[in-house]
């Protein structure tokens, strides 16, 4: 048993960190913060090269690695420690998942070697506007192609995506469609959202020509789909709130007011060790979590929730604290410490409340009889 | 225990209302000349600083009076006054210690908002220890010279005049070296730059000073007594002043939000509604604190580490509130002019400007309740 | 203005804190815990006759001293820091309140004087078992004499009572009726409540004899009885709220570890420093609710509501602190600390959990346009 | 990051459960005699202490399958052992300093409960600081005289020995002078009085030590190394057991709550119900932060500052849900069979006993972060 990392998802997450602190510091994603796209495509494409971040989970018949969910997260985690908004959660993991999920061979053939290849990028339309993320309201109908109408929210990295995977009504249940970028009738508008290192938009389709992917998608097939996203924010999380408790430590050991450093006051220290608790915390649900997805399928359903809302909580809590302890100079607009607590107030929406995933932890323990052995 | 408002007090507000009702007739926008505009007309019917003397502008009041006209403002959401910062530090400062001349000089235009006024207190390694202040000011024959870096300066940019802290007596106990000036903003060697913060906006200024002049009658008070002469006012009007203009952006922020629930645009759910409910507590009780600070100023009590009590249950009633809003509004409907999330942010820094919350902590624990000072590092 | 005691309270404060300290003190209580009434009747008629507790808020037309109700909260404020169990706030203050409230000239005259000379004491049943406060079940009918039956819970001092005053279905809307001690079919049992210093019974009545003392109470007549006892309570906790400050800051003074008062630390400091925040936020919150149930009786229903919640609230947290910062020590039932600690516990629940009365604020403030000015 | 279950757990499980099933298919109360006789049955099966060497009754077991058999027995609620202050501290102690005249004394006889001990180690001056304790052992001739008191000993008065900590070198730095001792509680001058706590309940005793003679073979391991003889085990098996037995402890307490739920005897509020959920998070973040200390340990690596975070999760989640539990349940019908509160009342000293709150954040702030140790007091 081996509840930690192996020497190659170190190794993985050494490289991740590596690439990252060279090819997009934080320093340069600021500078990207105005731009088209909020992140150099030329860095994607070399993460792709160099690190195979496309291909990874994607199965070695499509041209991918078939790595676990576990190296999946180990590298979303280094991306949330970096805030680097490279397009890796939208289009190599969650669009990947729904296509491996929901779409049939054919277009699994078509889309995934040229998403492992960093040649196209996707991302998926799943949550409506004013719905809860699996009361599909968007709509496909049509007899010889296929037109999508409705209005999708916090859609990742909308104008980076070559193509739009987009969860649909399609008359016998929800189903995946594709919507290439430019087709007529939609219309990409960026949200105002809070997180400036992880771009939403809002996408509405009217008439929409889509490609039908694959047969309507069970309920616990959508489901899942949402676990995993939880999931992959939960690590995320992890990552935004370890990086905010080591900048907490670090600034509390050399900033010094009454001719002390502030972390030698019990106040400062305390807080450091209540960050540190609750980064642990998540980062146990979370890592537990990632490896259910692949082992204990049928688990995901509660872990992913413990871990979203276990993860946002703590990544709020410790990117606050962390402002508060940088005192006024965590409060100027130059200092990361707001991009952390952006990041984390903003993943902490996505995909769900930490409210709204106990209240669903809540019903699935109470309603008849126990479903799991919560002895585990 | 007696809280009803005396037949004085009612007049004085009913006056105050009717000169609002008609000055705010027509639309006010909220920029700084309007706002410069809005303490002029103010200043015309003898409203802009009530509790200040008669010669120069004032009426006399009580600090009773003085905390009716400033919830009164809030309450018509009358615009800001340009020259607040020299309204609330620089005016009771010059009225305790300035000469006959600089009072004479300085306090009509504060009033008429002819001079802007701000406040160089801060310091980048003077923080929560402003005692650590190092801009210093030197005697060349009878001109002070001054150079240092100042942050956190409201209207930097707008100002005429700095209220001005700086080490006289290098030699001196860290807080028995420090002297209060009046700085020109407009002299040579003052470098305003401004200080973007997290919301992204520029509210604040970082000011340069590089060998800047200052005459002889730039000194205000006692030469070493400044941190006693710029802090004059903070447990007065300063203290009344601050809390009830926060607590009445607190409640218009409150009620706009509960305007949306009442109008379903906002659908809070089960534990939502509890935070709300939580909110409704929150500035309950801050307005009661605050009616008791009034209370005990109007007794002749100083408020001491009272204010430190004001200072937490403001900053917790402030947040909780703004992360309420955040929280309950969506993204394409947001409370804030400012767009969603912009008080969740601002409020941030309640827990850090004015004394950080860990700082209140150690000032009530040591000085109110007589708990030990910590062990100085050997 | 005087947001604080007048010299009267003032002088009023400190003979009850005096009469306290020699009449009942804690160790007298603890004594008489095991006791059949948990209190010392002749103290009770001490208190009488040296303080005229029994008669203060009496009308002085029924042998009374027509004190306000900031003079009855400045009594209630003492004996919770004392966690004195005499039965003040039931006889003197919930009973008497109800008969003023709902009963007619005739049977205020029957009852007052004789609770103001503290010859007899009484108590109110309002809360039925199950129900929310103000929904009654418990009935009253019959032609010649009326028959009581139901059941209440939470009735203070009931065993100690000469009088039970029931709020009852009288067929015509709620209304109040007297049981005399040792009424056929009344059944008094003690409640296994935490609170060991404020006894609760659990009375049933099985077509119990009762005297109707008036006609049918309207609903806003009821609802100021549960403001009345929701301020009266939030008064009482802000006394064992300042009573367990007190304690933690003095044991914090004196006691050492590390070769250091435990004072000297800032994680004990600081959550002194919050124990006062809470308990002066608590006692602003009561002190107004009282000078509003006399001076601003429309304000009471949200001022008691505010008072109430606020007040539990601090009680409970500052009386757990104050066990934390006592250690083992106050960990043992030799030491006062859990005595407090249950009366916090025991009382935030009674006549409604802060989260109802947050509740009830929120749909009254949302419900239809605000009824209050907010400005004050 | 691997957490499937090898085949070699899996068949130890099955065989621990087969056996479970058969000793607990007879009604087993839960005082103190039948748990002596409960630990007689697992001993006769070789199922006290697996963990131990064949030799002293044990299975040569892994730190995992320990684990596994700490948690069967939870699951399967069996009774709680009867000396399980003798298995859990004196065991690793004896295992690992005591001399092999001593193992083979008082190992066998504390795995078949023969004899029953206690551990005297905290003191009334000495709580949070453990290494200011004053009991001390002088050598008289070749024996220990023992003076002192001893606070928070389970078993005090059913014991036959107990594991005591006593200063033996009174100039030494305050942890050198320790030294490590079984102590016979029959020997003269041993006085044992129950210690009444705030539930009511006496599960702890005071024991006083008033010149209690000690031969020469009652010390174990090196004079004057008591501090860290008589903390061997706490960051391995009783690093396991411990925070493993409580997580069982309260699980069945949230499994209790959540059946009542389901019958709609206890029917929360909005509130309360997401009370509940985060008690079912906080539950399940434990299982794992329990988890991630065996693989720790099955991986051969030091606990060292991880206790601490596990037991900051501990006692946040089990005063979190025994306050749930309190707040949900009514008067009539209380869960806990102590009564209405007593969880609640009981879980109070999870934040006090074996390191208060304060001071595992110290730790971990100091050890596991870095910051700086405080100064001392000049």
């Amino acid at each position: 048993m081996q509840f930690g990392l192996s020497d190659d998802e170190e190794a993985l997450r050494e490289s991740v960190a590596g690439f990252v602190s060279a090819q997009c510091p934080l320093a340069t994603t600021r500078q990207l913060l105005d731009g088209p796209l909020g992140y150099d495509p030329a860095v994607w494409r070399r993460a792709g090269n160099e690190l195979g971040l496309a291909a990874m989970i994607i199965p070695e018949s499509y041209g991918g690695f078939g790595a676990s969910p576990v190296a999946a997260g180990v590298v979303l985690r280094e991306l949330g420690r970096g805030l680097t908004p490279l397009p890796y959660l939208s289009s190599a993991v969650l669009a990947t998942t729904a296509l491996l999920a929901l779409a049939d061979d054919e277009h699994q053939g078509d889309l995934l070697p040229s998403l492992a290849a960093a040649e196209r990028l996707a991302t998926i339309a799943i949550i409506d506007e004013d719905r809860p993320a699996l009361a599909i309201a968007t709509s496909a109908a049509g007899r010889s192609g296929v037109a999508v109408s409705g209005t999708k929210v916090s859609v990742l990295d909308a104008e980076a995506a070559d193509v739009i995977l987009v969860v649909a009504d399609s008359g016998a249940g929800p189903a995946l469609y594709a919507v290439d970028r430019g087709s007529p009738g939609m219309r990409i508008e960026r949200e105002n959202s809070l997180d400036l290192t992880r771009r939403q938009f809002r996408v509405s389709f009217n008439e929409t020509p889509g490609r039908p992917l694959g047969p309507a998608a069970s309920a616990s097939g959508l489901a899942r789909l949402v676990d995993v996203a939880c999931t992959a924010l939960a690590i995320d999380q992890v990552g935004v709130a370890e990086a905010a408790l080591h900048m907490a430590v670090d600034y509390a050991k050399v900033r010094e007011q009454f001719a002390r450093p502030i972390g030698s006051f019990q106040a400062v220290k305390h807080l450091c060790a209540e960050m540190l608790l609750q980064t642990e915390r998540a980062s146990a649900a979370a890592f537990y979590a990632l490896w259910v997805a692949e082992s204990e399928p049928d688990e995901l359903a509660i872990a992913s929730r413990v871990a979203k809302s276990t993860c946002s909580d703590a990544a709020v809590a410790v990117t606050s604290a962390n402002v508060q302890i940088h005192g006024g100079i965590g409060y100027t607009w130059e200092h990361d410490a707001h991009l952390y607590y952006r990041r984390a107030r903003g993943a902490a929406l996505m995909f769900g409340s930490p409210e709204s995933h106990r209240s669903a932890l809540y019903e699935r323990l109470t309603s008849a009889a126990p479903q799991e052995d919560p002895w585990g | 225990m007696d809280l009803a408002r005396s037949d004085a007090q009612r007049v004085f507000r009913d006056e105050l209302r009717a000169f609002l009702v008609a000055a705010l007739a027509t639309e006010v926008t909220d920029d700084f000349e309007s706002q410069r505009a809005w303490q002029r007309a103010l200043y015309a019917g003898r409203w802009v600083a009530p509790h200040w003397p008669a010669r120069y502008g004032g009426r006399d009041a009580s600090i009773e009076q003085f905390a009716i006209f400033v919830e009164e403002l809030a309450r018509a959401r009358a615009p800001q006054l340009a020259n607040r910062v020299g309204l609330q530090t620089a005016g009771p400062v010059l009225l305790t210690h300035g000469s006959d001349d600089q009072r004479e000089r300085y306090l009509p235009r504060i009033a008429s908002a002819d001079d802007i006024w701000c406040q160089l207190y801060s310091e980048p390694g003077a923080g929560s220890d402003l005692t650590a202040l190092r801009t210093a000011a030197r005697l060349d024959g009878d001109t002070w010279r001054v150079s240092g870096q100042k942050v956190w300066t409201s209207f930097g940019a707008e100002s005429d005049f700095g209220l001005l802290l700086a080490r006289t007596e290098p030699d001196a106990a860290p807080h028995r070296g420090i002297s209060c000036f009046v700085c020109d903003m407009h002299a040579p060697g003052v470098d305003v730059r401004p200080l973007r913060t997290m919301t992204g906006e520029s509210e604040f200024a970082e000011v340069f000073l590089d060998d800047v002049a200052l005459p002889p009658d730039a000194l205000i008070g006692e030469r070493g007594a400044g941190w006693e002469v710029g802090n004059t006012g903070l447990a007065s009007e300063r203290g009344v002043a601050f809390p009830l203009k926060e607590q009445a952006a607190l409640q218009i922020l409150l009620d706009e939000l509960l305007d949306r629930v009442r109008r379903d645009r906002v659908v809070p759910s089960p534990i939502q509604r509890d935070r709300i409910a939580q909110d409704i507590v929150n500035l309950h009780v801050l307005r009661l604190m605050n009616l008791k600070t009034v209370s005990q100023l109007s007794a002749g009590a100083e408020l001491g580490t009272w204010s430190s009590l004001i200072k937490l249950t403001w900053e917790e009633a402030a947040q909780h509130l703004a992360d309420t809003v955040f929280e309950t509004t969506g993204p394409t409907d947001p409370i804030d002019e400012a767009g969603r999330g912009a008080a969740m942010l601002r409020y941030r820094m309640a827990s850090i400007a004015g004394g950080t919350t860990q700082i209140q902590r150690n000032i009530l624990s040591e000085r109110r309740l007589g708990l030990p000072r910590e062990p100085r590092r050997t």
